[in-house]
């Protein structure tokens, strides 16, 4: 039966989770911005909510619930606050949620109760690998199987919190087999270099690192999913449909500033909104962030089903990705020379949602 | 219930039938309607009329029912069938992608259906759609409101109904444009047109109400056929109303419609494009797939497949392109799903049925164009399907309400503006 | 010099074309599109004017002026009254140009003063080959010489006044070597099969056909200058910008007669072009107009001052296609439920403005 | 002279010089200019002072003997070279490839200066413009017309001139916002600012004239130095008049404009715009070409060659887009060139000075964003001047004149209409 009515417990969090973007994130986004930070405060009661802990089973203590559905919802009103913070919060999810999947038993217990403590989970993933192309089918970082041992060698990108993580979940693809598979990192491992902090257009009070392998040898046993290993489609698609949500909420947050200034703004004598010219923009805004919101709907649905979502995913990212820079865009044309000042939020949402064809791994649901 | 995409079976079954029907009824006449423009598509009509007509003989029952349990329990709003414009969005798209111009020769009250029903009594439904549910001859209904000075502008309308009281009839004078299946419906069928026109031309919008002129009435006659870009299987033609005299009783509406000085009427019509936008967006959708499948379909035999997991840097021009249409009119079907679900449960959608008819009308045009060009000299080619589907196209960017008109409605609910605020 | 003035003679062959424009060619374009055919006396008179004639070297009754630029100015202008018709009039360039340009001393003689009748000379070429992908650097139709004798195979699509021709320059690939040469085919010779006339969407004024070859016989002689063959890639060049050009010159109709339109419908109590929606959309058509003709100008002016024009000259054809989209949808959009209708000219100007990527080889300067 | 694109020798070999001054003294700082906001690009302030300065002495030389001659035969309008613009637009063009940030710091009288000429008296001009033309310091001129409240509205302006007739001065009362080097030019240098203000709010338009504010004059302070999304290299300043006092002879223009109840005061700011536009346009493109260079050099590095001569079917997803950003670069080129060439030749340019700035404007930000795109993970990184670029370009559609401001322009004069029939 067709539907686009969220349940009503996700409708509670998609409240709780707005009144947190708009009363804590919203108010320190441009200081976190512009001090590259964002304060652990914030931080802290975001990750509270228990987004990442309410998907870890309940035999180890979380609710077992880990929908992508309920992950988009979330993921779009978190990025409706910041972007940033967005990220910063669900970070841990990266490296969780692939366990909760497909971790053996061992992984699940060793590392899963990181995400019911009190402060967020010190743990991340690395997929993105440095250079102006990257396809995640023909990833650089090897992974090569001597006599129980598992060697990684290459470099990873775009890292989230990597410097303070204890564990990083390695994505790398198999020198003899092509096939990629996912390596659980314990910080402080031989071989392991982590670079001075990344520095980007966008997400600035994210910090990201790039993070080099260079013979790292692990045990057999760091393989996620030990033999049987991950649906790596799976888990890209997840991701897939977090970004895509995550410019939803990024190009909403745009929208509605922009449609309320040019409601406000008086020129020539009337709001600048009753200038056709604004007006139309705003309409094309709200269709665009719309069809793209459905179509994000649609992929996880699939997703949550347990079919291959891969048409879907694929296919909203990639308007998402267009969609973000087409609403951010003319979120900071709509406010005219304002557009252009950093105090104003448009331009942040500009540079952040221009981010989003870049961003492949960065979050998952 | 929990958000879902999930369409029930009987309706992708019903889909599947039309599917079937358009490829053995509708495409195999699809050039030689196009070339042959007012050359009406028989075999689809003949195969379609004894199924519309006992589906309206079904729905006149019900409010024949209706009618009595309401003169019995009081007025109550009947309980809506919460899938029954969502089946019809799925025909329509496949009826569509079988041929747009055989689609709107559809032998059933059309929109002049959908306008009785929103503003007509029980008696006038069931006095005026009779001929809809009987008989071995195809009959149609038709719209008519366009004049040849108003466009989009309905309120500035010069059709004038005056009534007269010796003979207890409205006597209706004026020019109606671009009314779909307007000859069918008058000249070539036992049918009516729904007329709207104004019985106190100071009044403005307010003064609208809407006729209803059957078959045979004299004073009425067919202007202009028009010779068209596409869609030319079907039938648009001018109506010349000259002391036009029809009785009183053909006033659409309750006495307190007919009497009022407020706009009900006018909304009336307006109700009625809102419950129509979702189903020409769907029909536009149904243009947009059978041109897209098409162009896929000869793309692959050339040896151009589309993938869905590549990383952009390694796509083709033509792939991108592809993807791009695809990704749009998943986007356009989306949203009309929504448009018409919300209708199915009941909820106005006057924003989301906006929404849904100009994204459709814009994709669609797109594809079409696109899919000519990426085809080559055989896009541009008559021996293929493709060029009409971009002329057929085209019209869901102009016909009920144009582009820019659907984005002014979206714009004025999106900012929360009145005609007056935004225009 | 920068500088963006016509020369007089160029002024007043403008002037010229115009007038035959707007008096002769529009008050036929819509019953010739209707009936598939141009008047014999329009298509006379506009043959007078005498473009192809001004041409032909001055040694053998011409004028000897074959410029990129004015034929770039003849073409926008000859477009903006039909396209058809500006095709079906500069059909015989098709033929002659390449034969001013490279023909030896005896093609020359022999096949120009055909353009110096009062008749359009029967003369054409074929480029095009049937199918949804063409590429001119990799013609199927092939031509394979053996002891002075070159045999001809393959199809062409979309050959121009083909059943009436005399002459015929048909490309072939060489089949050994692969170098493209142009290949001079009288009427009536054996293996030629001249196809039924094609139906396409639009220029339906213009017969077009297609043509096949099956073991076609030549003499050598028959290769367009010898031994030393053509510049292939000039000619390709020059059809870019004599199609580009005439691109300008639909695209530009449509504009025109939409402004006007605009200026005068009244809706709601006002001229729609009062409207900003309106408005910005003729704005928008005007600079696109104005920008393809400046691209148009350079790469004509490139070919004449003999520089490699290749880039300028793609550019500006792939720029025009979809100008001339833009340009002739927006301009079926400003006329509404007009524009859809047959006697209008909008719906004409989109059939014909959309055909522009695919008629490569269909016109020259 | 017929119909050409060459650009004379000489044009090219000044561009190819400051191409060379961008290399060395733009370019290496424009990553440490842009991470610390409202540091001066010293060096490049320093090589192009004596330069400007010498040319701004060379212009007053002309100005005085003009001046001395039109005493002698009367007022006569002086002949033009007929490329000076030009080689403006191609020395403009190459600093803003080396940094548009620097460009907007030259040592110069900027807007300021072209208002000056535009409406200023001979004796006013010799007077005021001096100061540029003389010293070892550098010295920036700005122009102050938009206020917080009016943006684009500068008919509404509500900053204030009244005329003391006691001291013979003006009083200047209001503020500015968005002046480029208002802070150079009140607080860094020995500069000045043409303000705008009404001498009489009633009359509109009619009431604004342009005043010229020297460093130094008492109740002128600098407000709010703003931080921004791109040119952080550029002074964006605003400033306030409390009871500024300014010498009677600081308004602008003959004793006819400054009486004058018609809007000429107006027209002449109107005038620089015209005049600034196409220069705008040139700036836009120089970023848009540092991009698009930059994009192809990194994808030949990775082994994607743009080809000119290949069907569409054969291109890549990048290479067709690389191809499309090309040839909008180039259209916004020759629509710049030609706006520029008309003033050069002396004619009036209003349409085809907004069709550059608008075209540009749009082009270069969709240039610098989709090079973003393409560099992936390198495109978005603050290592690369990319994403620097994205942010510099993106001001081409704010700046003298939004989008919206410039469409609207291009359409009044497209559709013959004045701003009370399209606004």
């Amino acid at each position: 039966m067709v539907s686009f009515t969220p349940t009503e417990d996700q409708q509670l969090l998609v409240t709780t989770i707005n009144r947190y973007a708009v009363n804590d994130v919203r108010k320190i986004a441009h200081e976190a911005d512009e001090a590259s930070q964002a304060p652990a405060s914030v931080v802290k009661t975001g990750w509270q909510i228990g987004l990442v802990p309410s998907a870890i089973p309940e035999e180890l203590g979380g609710f077992g619930e880990l929908s992508a559905v309920t992950g988009a919802l979330a993921a779009e009103e978190l990025a409706f606050g910041d972007l940033s913070v967005a990220l910063h919060i669900l970070t841990p999810a990266l490296l969780a949620y692939p366990v909760v999947l497909y971790g053996t038993a061992e992984q699940r217990e060793s590392l899963l109760p990181l995400c019911l403590e009190e402060e967020i989970a010190p743990i991340t993933a690395a997929l993105l690998e440095p250079g102006i192309f990257f396809d995640p089918h023909d990833l650089k970082t090897t992974a090569s199987t001597t006599n129980g041992k598992v060697t990684l060698n290459g470099s990873k990108a775009c890292v989230p919190l990597a410097e303070s993580a204890q564990w990083i979940l390695v994505y790398a693809r198999d020198s003899e087999s092509g096939r990629v598979d996912g390596y659980l990192l314990e910080k402080g491992t031989a071989g392991v270099q982590i670079e001075k902090r990344e520095i980007l257009m966008g997400i600035r009070a994210l910090p990201t690192y790039r993070v080099n392998f260079n013979n790292v040898e692990l045990d057999e046993a760091a393989r996620l999913g030990g033999a049987v290993g991950i649906n790596y489609e799976t888990l890209l698609n997840r991701s897939r449909v977090a970004l895509a949500a995550m410019a939803v909420g990024v190009a909403r947050a745009s929208f509605e500033y922009a449609r309320d200034y040019a409601k406000q703004r008086v020129q020539f004598g009337k709001p600048i909104a009753q200038n056709q010219a604004i007006a139309f923009m705003l309409a094309e805004m709200a269709i665009e962030i719309d069809a793209t919101r459905l179509m994000v709907w649609e992929a996880a649905e699939k997703l949550d089903k347990g079919d291959d979502a891969t048409r879907e995913a694929y296919l909203a990212k990639q308007y998402a990705d267009k969609m973000a820079l087409f609403v951010t865009d003319s979120g900071v044309q709509v406010l005219g020379g304002y557009g252009f000042i950093r105090e104003y939020p448009a331009e942040r949402w500009l540079r952040n949602g221009r981010g989003f064809p870049t961003f492949d791994g960065l979050a998952v649901v | 219930m929990p958000i879902s995409f999930e369409l029930p079976d009987h309706i992708q079954q019903q889909a599947q039938i039309v599917k079937w029907m358009a490829e053995t009824t509708m495409r195999p006449y699809s050039r030689q309607l196009d070339e042959n423009e007012h050359e009406r598509p028989k075999e689809f009509v003949e195969q379609m009329w004894p199924i519309l007509r006992d589906q309206q003989k079904a729905t006149l029952d019900k409010i024949r029912q209706q009618a009595e349990t309401n003169e019995a329990e009081g007025d109550k709003k009947p309980k809506r069938d919460s899938t029954r414009l969502l089946g019809l969005m799925m025909q329509i798209e496949m009826l569509s992608w079988g041929d747009t111009g055989d689609y709107l020769c559809l032998p059933y009250p059309a929109l002049g259906g959908a306008a009785i029903e929103a503003v007509g009594t029980p008696s006038q439904k069931l006095r005026l759609l009779q001929r809809f549910a009987e008989g071995d001859k195809p009959v149609w209904g038709a719209m008519a409101i366009t004049e040849p000075g108003a466009g989009s502008d309905n309120s500035s309308m010069s059709t004038t109904a005056d009534f007269d009281e010796e003979t207890n009839e409205w006597v209706i004078n004026g020019e109606k444009i671009f009314i779909t299946s307007g000859r069918l419906a008058l000249e070539e069928s036992n049918g009516l047109v729904i007329v709207w026109a104004t019985v106190n031309k100071a009044a403005g919008r307010a003064g609208i109400k809407s006729f209803v002129v059957e078959a045979g009435t004299p004073g009425v006659s067919i202007g202009k056929v028009e010779i068209k870009h596409g869609i030319r299987a079907s039938d648009t033609a001018s109506i010349v109303f000259n002391n036009a005299r029809i009785p009183a009783d053909n006033i659409l509406g309750s006495s307190e419609v007919q009497a009022s000085k407020e706009s009900k009427g006018f909304q009336g019509a307006m109700a009625t494009f809102d419950a129509s936008r979702p189903m020409v967006a769907a029909s536009a959708l149904g243009i947009g797939r059978a041109s897209l499948e098409f162009l896929k379909e000869k793309l692959a035999e050339n040896g151009v497949e589309i993938p869905y997991d590549q990383p952009y840097y390694k796509l083709t021009a033509i792939q991108r392109d592809v993807l791009e249409m695809e990704a749009q009119l998943r986007a356009a079907y989306l949203l009309t799903l929504r448009s018409v679900v919300m209708l199915d449960q009941g909820q106005s959608n006057p924003l989301e049925a906006s929404m849904a008819k100009l994204k459709a009308g814009r994709v669609v045009t797109m594809i079409a164009q696109k899919a000519v060009e990426l085809l080559g000299t055989m896009g541009y080619s008559r021996e293929w399907l493709a060029e009409k589907w971009m002329r057929d196209a085209k019209i869901n960017e102009i016909y009920e309400g144009t582009r820019e008109i659907n984005t002014l409605i979206v714009a004025r609910r999106v900012l929360g503006y009145s005609r007056h605020e935004l225009s």
